[in-house]
């Protein structure tokens, strides 16, 4: 048992002391690499008031705006990738099931809010949405003018939460983290944050994370809390780790259009357990169903 | 449809690729007449060669044997607003007269009918890249006069790829003109399918149909 | 041998097709990975007019300048890193020995502009230059108001360069290229250019690439030409193949104090050799000063 | 003058390292009282524990075994301008009397005496880093009154350190005062080699003679 050295922390834990009623939260991944373990947890808490922020809030989004948690959504696509819609959202959308505030832009937006926030720059430059009928939507996109060229650009404002919470493949306990595969912006969500929680399938020996250093993506400095979730982002994929619980995503679209159905799922799969542990007893044969081929590549030569 | 939106793409393309139909067709012209098609992933996958139809646009079989990974932000920024995209394939949920998508919602924005996903990429895709097809299925909800709420504007779409017939943008008007149509299909029931009064082109050609070896791989494919 | 397959060239052919009169050539590499062998084959050429960008103009850059190829120096840090002074580039400005001008910045300026040519955006906004002269020495530094907080901002222009040459660990021969250890802003050099050389210590299999592809900085979309040059960095090191040739930097200080010295060094060592392999014939015993311990780290998992 | 830079670094400070005696002091630092001590080189290496002198801010030796290599545009964007940074240091070619700081050129920019090398990564560490400390040695031609080209502006440097004295910015004037002389150095002696009418802080200290652990880690780290 790690729990305790460095940063390493209890789910519970983690989120007790870093997600706050009425935060900003972030919790990334390019539908690879979504934090599941810490979503259910933010549920579990009953958190309120929270703006979600993520360019494809996926089911995690569903599940909490379901539960209560959210007032506000930041994102660019909402829905159930590759298999549907997000009915919790819809409902809140289109019959006013509960307030809920949008913040909408394109990925490219999103990115550039978050990359703003990352570099400590109050907006950032990106040609787009002449001709759309986006910045009529949002009045956050604005435009700056090239003191060069004279050009006008579009403008999008720092999105800087007050936590972000990612999913990698392995962190030490100082959260150094190493992540592969689809980075989405993983990196950008961290650093814009004032709070950082990661969340590990592996924790390593900071040894591991020194012999291959070009693989680390987001530094310790700037980490709060890490979290060991092994199959913590269940159901959807981590390379290397696990494949996608398929046949979940698409069961989705019948749960999340039944609010019966959906309560019925939170109670047991999200508050009818105590932690991920739990959860994962629910669900058994992931490993068999769901486990990473060995697809493991050579190592470069760090001498000099 | 996945046939014919294949066979838009030439060797060599650099091709910007969505899930569903998109990532279909461009694999079919990969394993056909396109083997040098260099296929890019939103999710930031350079020369992808994917062992599987992709659960999402993040499956890690997108990067098992591809030759690049790149974060979002140099997508966005390196690859599309640099200019290195030759070909983007948008989904619309409407498209209208002049072309302008909508992927956001139907009805108001501020109270939907329906809610739909969003942008998710398509704006800068439809802003950036060289030539830009869509591709949906024809149905007289998605063809109205105009758009309930432009996600992207129909300016850069150059054809509009369906399963009944082909539009092109005409540069001079502005307007989608009915380029050609699948065999059996009369103008008449792509007119009844659409919310405009349809002009077409001079000559209205009719889609070949897909030669065998393109039906043979895109069995193969969707075996995977 | 592998010239001619794919994109392969060799360095006269490579500079010959890419690097013009006039042109404005950046040969990137933060100290590490700099590309030495077309430096010297663009002396040999006898190219002129050349705007030369550089961060860290380094030897390499007062070989050029000593050699007349470069007419403009776009930089942010003159020196030979570690061991002393570019004489050549301090004659030229000092003493006006030769025209030179100069287009400077900080690092963070040059890394900015290499950024903005990358991402095709016209600028790039930075928190920089308050209060000091840069901005009064170098009218291509402006200022840019954020739309969304009235702060102002430093502004740089894009650097598009017409050729970027970079040095790398390895690549296919299609220009794929995998670097590893200080990555400086190879990739923005690269993707700021309009042509790309790559040069590589190693020409490898394409599926070396594709095994590990979160390792590859630069897409052979973006390269015309690929150049295999062994030791194509030395004096300058290439992690996990060599370590810098240091004395050799030391003698440096000496070699271009001395007009004489320096011409004497250039008759031999870059205009006296035909190519790579007669410069590197007349340095024997690189690899037993040189060569890089083994410190190779252990692959990840790519399985789904 | 090492050993008094590496006493001024806490345990836990985030410190932007340059090559030479910044190096020198924070590795001392690290080896004595301040094990925690996180050091980030302009390259991009992050938690460094070099096992060489680095023989530029390239060297390789940096790399192998930190605990992260970021590009260049990340230590500048996400690490510097984030404000992650909790010392930086400064070297310089001239020091003024508001602590502004030269590393451009002796006499004008257009036709120089001497062309030194530039800012380098100052500009951005000066404008970033939340503790400035600037270390040269005292030296006449090194102290005027007032630099020939402001490479750094004085305004955020709180100390700088000499091989004969420490000097302290003043917040309310400016201008930088005398706070400590290094053993059997007098106040003399240091006004002799400052172009300006120096003024002392109330109490000028003396600094301590370096502790002998430090003087042995120094000897160690300077054999590696």
């Amino acid at each position: 048992m790690i729990e305790g050295e460095g940063k390493v922390r209890s789910m519970r834990d983690a989120v007790a002391a870093h997600v706050h009623d009425g935060d900003i939260v972030a919790i990334e991944g390019f539908t690879h690499l979504i934090s599941f373990a810490a979503a259910h947890e933010i549920i579990r808490q009953g958190r309120r008031e929270l703006t979600l922020c993520r360019l494809t809030p996926d089911l995690v989004a569903d599940q909490m705006i379901a539960a209560g948690c959210i007032s506000k959504l930041v994102f660019s696509w909402a829905g159930n990738p590759g298999a549907g819609s997000l009915h919790a959202f819809r409902r809140a959308i289109e019959q006013k099931e509960r307030p809920l505030e949008i913040d909408e832009y394109s990925h490219f937006g999103m990115v550039a809010r978050f990359a703003a926030g990352a570099a400590g720059l109050p907006f950032w430059p990106l040609r787009n949405y002449a001709d759309t009928d986006l910045p009529r939507a949002n009045p956050n996109i604005k435009s700056v003018m090239c003191p060069f060229t004279g050009d006008t650009l579009a403008a999008v404002p720092a999105l800087c939460p007050d936590v972000t919470i990612v999913h990698a493949q392995r962190s030490d306990t100082e959260g150094n983290a190493q992540i592969w595969g689809v980075l989405g912006v993983q990196k950008e969500a961290a650093f814009a944050a004032e709070r950082v929680i990661v969340v590990a399938e592996d924790i390593v020996d900071e040894s591991i994370i020194r012999a291959d250093p070009n693989r680390t993506v987001i530094p310790g400095l700037i980490v709060d809390a890490v979290v060991h979730e092994p199959w913590g982002a269940h159901p959807s994929y981590a390379q290397g780790f696990y494949d996608r619980d398929n046949e979940f995503y698409v069961a989705w679209e019948q749960i999340s259009k039944d609010r019966t159905r959906l309560e019925t799922y939170l109670d047991e799969f999200v508050r009818g357990v105590r932690d991920r542990s739990e959860y994962l007893a629910k669900h058994p044969g992931l490993r068999e169903r769901l486990e990473a081929d060995d697809r493991t590549c050579a190592g470069v030569n760090y001498g000099f | 449809m996945v046939c014919v939106a294949a066979s838009e793409l030439r060797d060599g393309d650099v091709v910007f690729v969505g899930i569903g139909l998109p990532s279909l067709a461009c694999n079919l012209a990969r394993a056909t007449h396109a083997p040098n098609l260099q296929l890019i992933y939103e999710s930031g996958t350079i020369g992808t060669r994917p062992t599987r139809i992709p659960l999402s646009i993040g499956d890690p079989a997108l990067v098992t044997g591809t030759l690049m990974v790149a974060p979002m932000i140099d997508v966005f920024q390196l690859l599309l607003q640099r200019g290195h995209i030759d070909v983007g394939f948008l989904g619309a949920a409407q498209i209208d007269r002049c072309a302008n998508i909508n992927t956001t919602v139907v009805g108001s924005y501020a109270t939907p009918k329906v809610r739909l996903p969003g942008s998710g990429g398509a704006s800068e895709i439809a802003a950036h890249a060289k030539r830009i097809l869509a591709v949906t299925t024809l149905d007289k909800r998605a063809f109205p006069a105009k758009v309930d709420f432009v996600t992207t504007p129909g300016r850069r779409v150059s054809r509009v790829i369906t399963d009944k017939c082909i539009f092109d943008r005409d540069d001079a008007s502005g307007e989608l003109l009915l380029s050609a149509l699948f065999p059996g299909v009369t103008v008449d029931a792509v007119r009844a399918q659409v919310g405009w009064d349809l002009k077409t082109l001079a000559i209205v050609q009719t889609v070949a149909p897909p030669p065998p070896d393109q039906l043979v791989a895109l069995a193969r494919l969707r075996n995977q």
